[in-house]
């Protein structure tokens, strides 16, 4: 394993300390338990918006807190969901009396710990609403499996729904926001090489030369088929079409396109990525309206991408164009 | 030697204790289960748990075994996140609620704490038996252990049968398809691997019966 | 070679052409000579800022292209410099009679190209000033080499630089200022991986598991030396040391910090990577006044990072915190 | 046989073609020499360049050799670049301006042809021999020649010593230190390796004298 770190059991606190060091004008990082604070929160009058999940998917989540984002995130261990004292510190360093939005990604772990947190809270008297992403097409059939992951989605999402909060929406306006933004968007993903956690030395699985994962997840799983690598035009083919059937999306759709890398894949891939996608969806009379591109929501050193696309109408496109002051998404400021 | 009836609050810490070296002796074993079908995190999930159990155990060294499970519970609850985190801090708890400040419990009690943590990992999991989870190694267990005791034999006999129960239900694991937890994304290709939840449900099973046996 | 692309000859210009849809409201792609032009260029009364040279290192320099950056990028083949024709293309789209200055990287390939245009815009009557990047402190002796590499404090430069010029500055000021900002700031780089041309197909140089390189550039040639794999903490000391001691940086100065990946590096590392460098600047009593961190001026895939320090005062502090909106650095509008 | 004293400009014409197919055939082993000690690109730039200029070749087939030489100039300056790219250029420009409208040249063109030429790399590179480029591949090759005509032989032969100098250069590239171009910032780390721009002089020489024997 070769990773810019000191000992595997140090690498999330340290490189939150790096973040914490860097952007103290738009973060604090509370320790014990570990949770990632816009710096001037609770915001009066804004209903909170937190998030969370394991490490590993940098900049998600924490990379993400700041004006017109989130007001907290709790960082995990890698691809290890937080644990609800983090979730329910972070509850309460946000609410300002107007509630609070938890968004969490569709994982077991993260469910439930979530859940353990929200009934710690509203015990205390805050109210809680939570929604869950789960926007990825590669899992299949939604009854026989824990449900469908969130992954890409969930960035596209937090941006919206924190516009709406920064706007002074209420709880239930933003809860039914994060529902629809999550009902309108979908998610594929693939890996031309699998990923190390580094408390665990070695890739989480083998991918020879010739071969790559399709409809892998963010947590270096396997995906759900191994096929043989092909060229950029075919591998974007086999993402965008699960994600057209599934919505399904038609012929005169606007959508925001995100093209998101894993972590080891450089920009020129994904820009070229980003072509292919913007050809299979002008062929089917699907209009790009936002787009991004970037490693936003990683697998650590994965290499590979994913795409996400969001159905936009005029509403959700003046939330994703409304300013935005975080370490990792900042514009219109 | 008089027949084995009771287990007190010393031998419950000495319990958590064995399941505690247990976990970190097989860490890497159970993590390298969790890469197959998961994100190879469950040991690490679990040792990073009971490491800071070890640490709390003599806060509750004297106290009832209610308060001892309770205490073990909350601090899963706190340090392991992942799925097993609120699975095994549930189950500890529930069993603790259930056995109150009790200072030693017999087999009927030991019955009713298994259920309670049975109950209270299914109803967190939203899960049940065949979907590849450590319910698959404890449901057999209990159920095993259960009927043994009810043909009136010995609690450590019984207990070694829900041992025995308990390994199979684990072993049962491996041809079965994943349907709750990260396994389930994987479909047809979680087939062929043993479940890390069901592998540490069987240590802690095996921590049980040793300390009893001691 | 694992990589999302289709064939290797075409990996410069789909990317580009990605970028292009991408980020239409923000720059043009001229074809033929392939130039990245600002897209309201040329602007009225302002000196046209140009940059370019072998591609590969993404987001530089075409992602720095846009309001208060560069107005115009040549990107050359994967790490091959750029050819006349294409800096000739970019002065003329550019130029605005206020004069053009070039901002090259001292490599013998983009020094003659730049040269040999800037011959042949003066021979069109443009005024075209050069100032060239030589920040790498791992090239130690200048006499015996071709002098040291431009390599990450460009990234610092073109962002200072275009700010002075969107603020009306003339050529003979920019020029000063630019050389100012080289005479500042030094750079130091490492790898943990080597990384794969396209066209090559197999990685420039062998790095076994427990050994790393210092003092590479953004070619991925190998580096001055190798030595084993060490914590963090310690590659951080080693990139730091030569470059503190060669200004030499003193006590009491004022930096812009900026932790470089190489492309395969993920975020969280290169978080670590900073605090280990706040640690070490802390101790000796400078002070990070400003910080940039991310994958800017990349070798492809490589992993690895690179540490930048620039010297600021006020005057390079306002110019670095005005406004930018290119497609890879955006802030403050 | 009459003894060969003038090359004609469809002989320049075929002279290029040769480099363009023997830089085609060694584009590999150019890009591996320059993955030893530079960016591993030497090979795909000359041929890019190279195949342009096979393109514009019946552009001026027609033509006189100064105009031939100086449209192979302008099109490796506009499709090569790295270092390579301005310095070939400069060389055939350079030439071509020398010959000017000549249909036929000797051996005395030639030499004036080669000297403008490594005048142009060394002023456009600022570079002399001994620093482990092309120009150690050069220069030792024009100076043989030069001193092979002038002891009066043959244009062919005087080639062939030219080359076997040039060869003798490029391998003389090996044990050197790089003090230009990219190699130089490997410091002692550039030593033992052959240089790739003396290399492939030494396949255009190698192109010039099959094609004078043809
Ligand atoms: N819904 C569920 N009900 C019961 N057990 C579950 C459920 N989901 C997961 N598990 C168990 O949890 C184990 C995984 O735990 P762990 O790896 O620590 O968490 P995570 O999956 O979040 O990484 C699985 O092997 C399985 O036995
Ligand atoms: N200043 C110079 N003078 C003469 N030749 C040079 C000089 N710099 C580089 N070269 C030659 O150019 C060759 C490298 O060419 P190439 O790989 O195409 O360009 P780059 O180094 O820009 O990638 C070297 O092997 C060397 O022979
Ligand atoms: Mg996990
Ligand atoms: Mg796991
Ligand atoms: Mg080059
Ligand atoms: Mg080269």
């Amino acid at each position: 394993m070769k990773k810019l770190i000191n000992a595997p059991d140090d690498v999330v606190a340290e490189a939150l300390a790096g973040m914490a060091l860097a952007h103290a004008d738009l973060i604090r990082v509370q320790p014990d338990p570990l949770v990632i604070v816009r710096a001037d929160a609770p915001i009066a009058n804004k209903v909170g918006i937190i998030s969370g999940g394991g490490s590993g998917h940098e900049p998600m989540h924490g990379g993400f807190v700041g004006r017109g984002m989130l007001d907290a995130a709790c960082p995990g261990h890698i691809f290890t969901s937080p644990v609800p004292d983090q979730m329910l510190a972070a509850t309460r360093a946000v609410d300002a009396g107007r509630g609070v939005l938890q968004i969490v990604k569709n994982y077991t772990g993260d469910v439930m710990n979530f859940e353990m947190a929200a009934e710690l809270a509203a015990a205390e008297g805050i109210e809680v609403a939570t929604v869950i992403t789960n926007d990825d097409v590669a899992v299949e059939n939604s009854t026989w499996t824990a449900g469908r992951r969130g992954v890409g989605l969930t960035v596209l999402l937090e941006k919206i729904v924190g516009a709406a909060a920064e706007a002074g929406a209420d709880l239930a306006t933003l809860t039914a926001l994060a529902q629809r933004v999550n009902a309108e968007g979908r998610s594929m993903g693939m890996a031309l090489t699998s990923c190390t956690v580094p408390n665990v030395g070695r890739p989480g699985f083998d991918l020879p030369e010739g071969e790559i994962e399709l409809g892998i997840g963010i947590h270096g799983e396997p995906g759900r088929y191994r096929v043989a690598l092909a060229p950029a035009a075919e591998i974007a083919a086999m993402l965008v079409a699960p994600i057209l059937e599934d919505l399904p999306f038609q012929r005169g759709d606007q959508v925001l396109a995100f093209v998101n890398g894993m972590g080891g894949t450089p920009l020129i891939e994904l820009y070229l990525m980003y072509r292919e996608l913007h050809k299979l969806l002008a062929a089917r009379g699907i209009h790009i309206r936002r787009q991004l591109i970037g490693n936003y929501i990683t697998s650590l050193d994965m290499a590979g991408c994913s795409f996400t696309l969001l159905r936009l109408d005029d509403h959700l496109t003046q939330l994703w164009d409304a300013p935005v002051l975080t370490p990792a998404l900042r514009w219109g400021h | 030697m008089e027949l084995l009836m009771h287990i007190t609050a010393d031998r419950i810490i000495a319990f958590v204790e064995r399941v505690a070296t247990s976990i970190k002796a097989e860490r890497d074993y159970l993590t390298q289960l969790d890469a197959a079908i998961g994100d190879a995190d469950h040991g690490l999930n679990l040792d990073r748990g009971f490491s800071v159990v070890l640490t709390k155990l003599p806060t509750v060294a004297d106290k009832d075994i209610g308060t001892i499970l309770k205490a073990v519970g909350t601090t899963l609850v706190s340090t392991v996140g992942g799925a097993s985190g609120p699975l095994y801090g549930t189950a500890f708890l529930r069993a603790g609620m259930v056995i109150g400040d009790r200072q030693t419990i017999g087999a009927i009690n030991l019955i009713g704490a298994f259920e309670a943590a049975l109950e209270g990992i299914q109803s967190r999991g939203k899960s049940g038996r065949g979907e590849k989870t450590m319910i698959d190694a404890i449901a057999p267990g209990i159920e095993a252990f259960k009927a043994a005791h009810f043909r009136g034999i010995d609690l450590l006999e019984a207990l070694e049968e829900g041992l025995v129960a308990c390994e199979a239900g684990m072993q049962a694991t491996i041809p079965m398809l994943a349907t709750k937890g990260r396994a389930s994304y994987l479909g047809e290709r979680s087939i062929g691997h043993q479940d890390p939840g069901a592998t540490s449900a069987y240590l802690m099973a095996k921590a049980l019966v040793e300390t009893v046996r001691m």
